[in-house]
């Protein structure tokens, strides 16, 4: 019943639909856009409460119990925070690219968005199949430099401009290192369909057999999308917050919001590929796949959390170093040993 | 042809990691720094002027004001260059109760320099944890002087009250804690590679430099010269405690932040021991000192090893009840005076760094 | 190894985590405000004597004491703390030899009014056996927001006896600043 | 310790004959400051100057506000406390400048830690410092007119 609660909502979504007459090409899109706007919702109401969980996260961690006054528990604080965020003036600065300072935080939620229609949480449970799924995902992922960058440039003022320059280099060259991780997925599998991917990990998951591939993609997620220890983009005892450091109100919102929302990203993303997606692990098929899924997403959720609250920031050429010396060599070794191994299990008939 | 220039950027006097209102003009090329001028000023209040229109023992809490991190080091510095002036004797366990609250305070900002610097490269937690610990030694000040941070404690020729009933044994009991705490800090900032990485072989400072710019405390002992007023001019009663003067070696921020760390062991060391000895003295906390203090007409120079460095009174007197004269030699303000050339070359983010291993305090370096 | 301190760091916060808070919900619970605790003044005009020890020993002449002669004692008639500019030191208290003026444990001492910020301990009119005419009692209203040299010199004019009969007349002079200088 | 210092005054007393000292202080005129602690840094060991600052004694305010102030306006005294850091030895050094013409040689030359102390008793005092490399106000701002530590130093404004 649970397994198949949110497939069963779209299969009398569909029927309903069908009863009334609608042409079945008509219905398709209908269902997509319904699809598209739950995700919207969905991915909108997270970041608001991973808000609140890495407030509460942060405080538990530094020996105080966080916001508690707002509703129980203190769960509407973020939700109040928001609303006033709203409630206030963007302020624009005099010499700011007034196109571009405007843009940036309204698209900035644009690829998460993107990013999740591929993503498939649970059994049956995809808005977008796609063959080249994986791709897809890495190329979205990578816009999100440009929003950061036009936020940036737009401010005219010289903190947002290195952050943002910081965004550039710390994105491109960590890039990389992710996508080549994944490659040794990809050569397992044999297919960019995150579906299949998950299908493979049936029997074990992939954290198993590529290991440092998951290490380097969760570190080089973890830079991608810009937290501590990688937060040189908001640097706040550096460069006041980067990118956003002109922005205010709403603004400022969006581009807090975008960044759990890209933590969400990262986390589904991993979860996908290395920890089996929706796969319920030890025969624990009695908890639905989409619970599941959101269990292993929440604990990387955790993890990032918990690194943030416990580490201190690299330096920029430390990061770039980092990426390119040891990130970039290890997940090319990671690919030709995955290779190789592939080869001998071949050849001995596995 | 690609051309490169520099730009200036002002860092400060708003900003999150100047501990206070206090301006660098930078000269970066792309995030190195070229020139990094320091402007400061921007809390200065005029305590030495404002002292010269105050009687004596009303100077004494405007000495709060400058490091108010550590207060109580503050007042004894300047009860002290007083005292000199006068030749009043201090009571013996006025002397103790002196250096327990003294390093007390010297602990409770050393805590937070700790903290502070980790907030500087990132780590926010320990910022907090290290307030944990601040907040209790804290609570045990409040209990000794009615004050959190502004003490106001010390009395020329004493101090202002005996410590209350029980109140020895919660700060022995603390003291128990704290060597638990430190390492809680070691494991969490000093072991952390990401902090290493960060402050070792960054702002290096030769001994021979740090000679010559006056440096003093921690920043000169980090670059591996053992000079501590409390071993070198035993002051007040120091000579009776036994303890070390921990130094660095390379004179990096590391150092300097690891020397901050050691010498809170040293001070844990030092307040076990004089709980220990007060014990066994009673007897007055207030020598015989008139109501209407008129030192006799000449001056006096006391310095004292507060937590940022050399604490320094100059105190001159006309033969009136009010100074003609007080300076104060401010550590964190001569500190703050190299870091133009220790931090050209350096990335921005290296800046921060050096700042907060300098552990300024803005309130005294404006004075 | 290197990514040892990494891991120690994820374990200490981990137990800082699963272990007990530190927070005080302010307004329900409160922290034990120590006996010594420096907090709103309270005064017993019954012990003052108005000898104006405290307002000498003041750093920052925040108190404004004023007092008439009724049968050859000091009567106290006004005694105002101008508390934005106090700081809290205890010189006052320590000066008191009556114990007149003290400290409570009450710390709450915000105001939404500049005008409610002056702490008013006392204020009121002389008894009056027998009336006392050169006496000027409506400038005690206009006084608060006058120069505080001056202010002072004025009281002097005014009742003449407030530092005469005085032990220790030296410190009244004591905290006088120097016209010149300013506050 | 008392007695090294005795001996290093007295070597110092034959080789400037000018100087007056009492137990740990030396008075220098301006014109043998520099190469006074020259000698001192290089000789004797203080190569920490641990405090400069500056005290003002004017003259008794009796001829003043007529116009024609006479010669002696009083002094200003600079005070130098020297500290050898490997020998743990203390001095101090004071020399008087007039407050009419207050200009004394800059030690940073000598001492690097002299740089913003000299500064700040310039911007308080207005003792000028030659040869300083950077010699700007440091605490007030660089438009504040007068000297505020200085004994006549007017101020107007404050609390009401």
């Amino acid at each position: 019943m649970l397994e198949n609660l949110f497939t069963n909502i779209a299969g009398l979504l569909r029927n309903l639909l069908d009863s009334a007459g609608v042409p079945p090409l008509w219905n398709d899109v209908t269902l997509l856009v319904v699809k598209l706007v739950a995700i919207l919702v969905f991915i909108l109401i997270n970041a608001l409460w991973l808000v609140l969980m890495e407030r509460k996260v942060a405080g538990y961690m530094q020996a105080r119990i966080g916001p508690n006054r707002v509703g129980p528990w203190g769960l509407l604080q973020t939700t109040c925070d928001i609303g006033k965020l709203i409630s206030k003036e963007i302020p624009i600065p005099k010499s700011a690219d007034k196109i571009l300072f405007l843009l940036a935080p309204a698209l900035v939620f644009v690829p998460p968005l993107m990013i999740f229609a591929a993503i498939p949480f649970g059994k049956d449970m995809v808005a977008l199949d796609l063959n080249i799924g994986l791709f897809y995902v890495f190329a979205l992922a990578s816009l999100t430099t440009i929003i950061f960058w036009m936020g940036g440039w737009g401010s005219n003022n010289k903190y947002s401009l290195l952050g943002s320059m910081r965004v550039v280099a710390q994105m491109v060259s960590y890039e990389l290192p992710m996508i080549l991780s994944v490659l040794g997925v990809i050569m397992l599998v044999g297919s960019m369909n995150l579906t299949e991917i998950i299908a493979a990990q049936q029997n074990m998951w992939f954290i198993v057999t590529q290991p440092i591939a998951f290490l380097i993609f969760f570190i080089a997620a973890v830079a991608e999308c810009n937290r501590t220890p990688f937060d040189l983009v908001e640097g706040e005892s550096e460069i006041i917050n980067g990118p956003y450091t002109e922005y205010g109100g709403m603004g400022f919102a969006m581009f807090f919001l975008a960044e759990y929302a890209s933590i969400m990203i990262i986390s589904a993303m991993a979860t996908t590929i290395f920890l089996g997606g929706w796969l319920a692990p030890f025969g624990l098929t009695f908890i639905p796949s989409w619970l599941w899924f959101f269990l292993k997403m929440y604990v990387l959720i955790f993890v990032v959390m918990w690194f943030r609250w416990t580490f201190p920031r690299i330096r920029v050429d430390q990061l770039m170093g980092f990426g390119w010396k040891i990130l970039v060599p290890l997940s090319l070794a990671n690919v030709f040993v995955t290779g190789i191994g592939m080869y001998i299990y071949r050849a001995i008939g596995w | 042809m690609l051309r490169t220039e520099t730009y200036t950027m002002n860092f400060g006097p708003q900003h999150p990691a100047t501990h206070g209102v206090f301006q660098v003009v930078l000269t970066l090329d792309g995030e190195k720094i070229v020139k990094a001028e320091p402007v400061c000023g921007y809390l200065h209040r005029g305590i030495e002027k404002l002292a010269e229109s105050r009687t004596y023992q009303q100077v004494i809490p405007y000495t709060d004001r400058m490091d108010y991190l550590a207060s109580m080091l503050q007042n004894w510095g300047y009860v002290m260059a007083v005292e000199k002036l006068m030749g009043l004797e201090v009571p013996e366990r006025a002397e103790y109760l002196r250096v327990i609250s003294g390093e007390l305070s010297r602990l409770a900002s050393h805590v937070l320099a700790t903290g502070v610097y980790a907030l500087d490269v990132g780590g926010f937690t320990g910022f907090l944890l290290c307030f944990r610990e601040r907040e209790r030694m804290m609570d045990l000040l409040e209990e000794l002087t009615g004050s959190r941070m502004t003490f106001s404690y010390a009395r020329f020729g004493g101090v202002a009250d005996d410590a209350p009933e029980g109140w020895l044994e919660k700060l022995d009991k603390l003291m128990d804690d704290m060597p638990g705490y430190i390492d809680e800090y070691d494991g969490l900032i000093t072991g952390n590679e990401i902090f290493q990485a960060r402050t070792k072989q960054v702002g290096g400072l030769s001994p021979e430099t740090a000679i010559d710019y006056s440096l003093s405390g921690p920043v000169l002992r980090g670059s591996g010269i053992n000079y501590d007023l409390r071993k070198a001019k035993p002051y007040s009663i120091y000579d009776r405690f036994d303890f070390e003067v921990p130094v660095g070696k390379n004179g990096d921020c590391f150092d300097r932040y690891f020397c901050r760390v050691r010498e809170m062991r040293q001070s844990v060391r030092i307040i076990k021991q004089a709980i220990e000895q007060i014990k066994e003295i009673d007897g007055p906390i207030k020598g015989k000192v008139p109501k209407a203090l008129k030192p006799p007409k000449g001056d006096a120079y006391a310095e004292i090893e507060s937590s940022k460095g050399i604490l320094g009174f100059y105190v001159v007197s006309d033969g009136t009840n009010k100074p003609h004269r007080v300076h104060v030699r401010r550590p964190s303000f001569i500190n703050l005076g190299y870091l133009d050339e220790m931090s050209r070359g350096w990335l921005i983010a290296d800046l921060v760094a050096i700042l907060g291993s300098i552990d300024i305090v803005l309130g005294e370096v404006d004075c | 190894m290197f990514g040892n301190g990494l891991i120690k760091g994820l374990r200490i916060t981990w137990k800082e985590f699963t272990s007990k808070k530190f927070t005080v919900q302010y307004p329900e619970e409160q922290h034990t405000k120590p006996e010594r605790f420096h907090g709103r003044f309270v005064f017993d005009a019954d012990k003052c004597i108005a000898c104006n020890l405290c307002a000498n020993a003041c750093p920052n002449n925040v108190i404004e004491l004023k007092s008439e002669k009724v049968e050859k004692k000091k009567f106290l008639t006004k005694y105002v703390m101008n508390i934005e500019y106090c700081l809290f030191c205890g010189m006052c208290v320590e000066a008191c030899n009556k114990d007149a003026i003290n400290f409570s444990l009450e710390h709450d001492m915000s105001q939404y009014n500049y005008d409610a910020i002056p702490l008013i301990l006392v204020e009121r009119e002389a008894p009056k056996p027998e009336p006392k005419p050169e006496e000027a009692t409506p400038e005690a209203s206009g006084e608060k927001a006058e120069p505080k040299v001056k202010g002072k010199g004025k009281q002097k004019e005014e009742t003449p006896a407030a530092s005469a009969d005085k032990s220790a007349s030296d410190e009244v002079a004591a905290g006088k600043a120097p016209e010149k200088e300013g506050q | 310790m008392e007695k090294k210092i005795s001996e290093i005054i007295s070597e110092l007393k034959e080789k400037f004959p000018q100087i007056k000292t009492s137990e740990e202080t030396i008075s220098v005129s301006t014109e043998d400051l520099l190469g006074l602690m020259q000698e001192l840094k290089n000789s004797f060991g203080f190569n920490y100057l641990t405090n400069l600052t500056a005290a003002d004694y004017p003259a008794d305010a009796k001829g003043k506000g007529d116009g024609n102030e006479d010669e002696d306006d009083g002094e200003m005294e600079i005070v130098y406390n020297l500290t050898s850091v490997y020998e743990k030895l203390y001095l101090t050094v004071k020399a008087r400048v007039s407050r009419k013409n207050p200009e004394i040689p800059s030690v940073f030359p000598v001492w690097g830690g002299a740089n913003w102390q000299e500064r700040e008793v310039y911007d308080l005092f207005g003792i000028v410092f030659t040869d300083h490399p950077n010699l700007k106000r440091i605490l007030l701002t660089d438009n504040f007119e007068g000297y505020p530590l200085r004994k006549d130093y007017q101020w107007v404004g404050g609390r009401k």
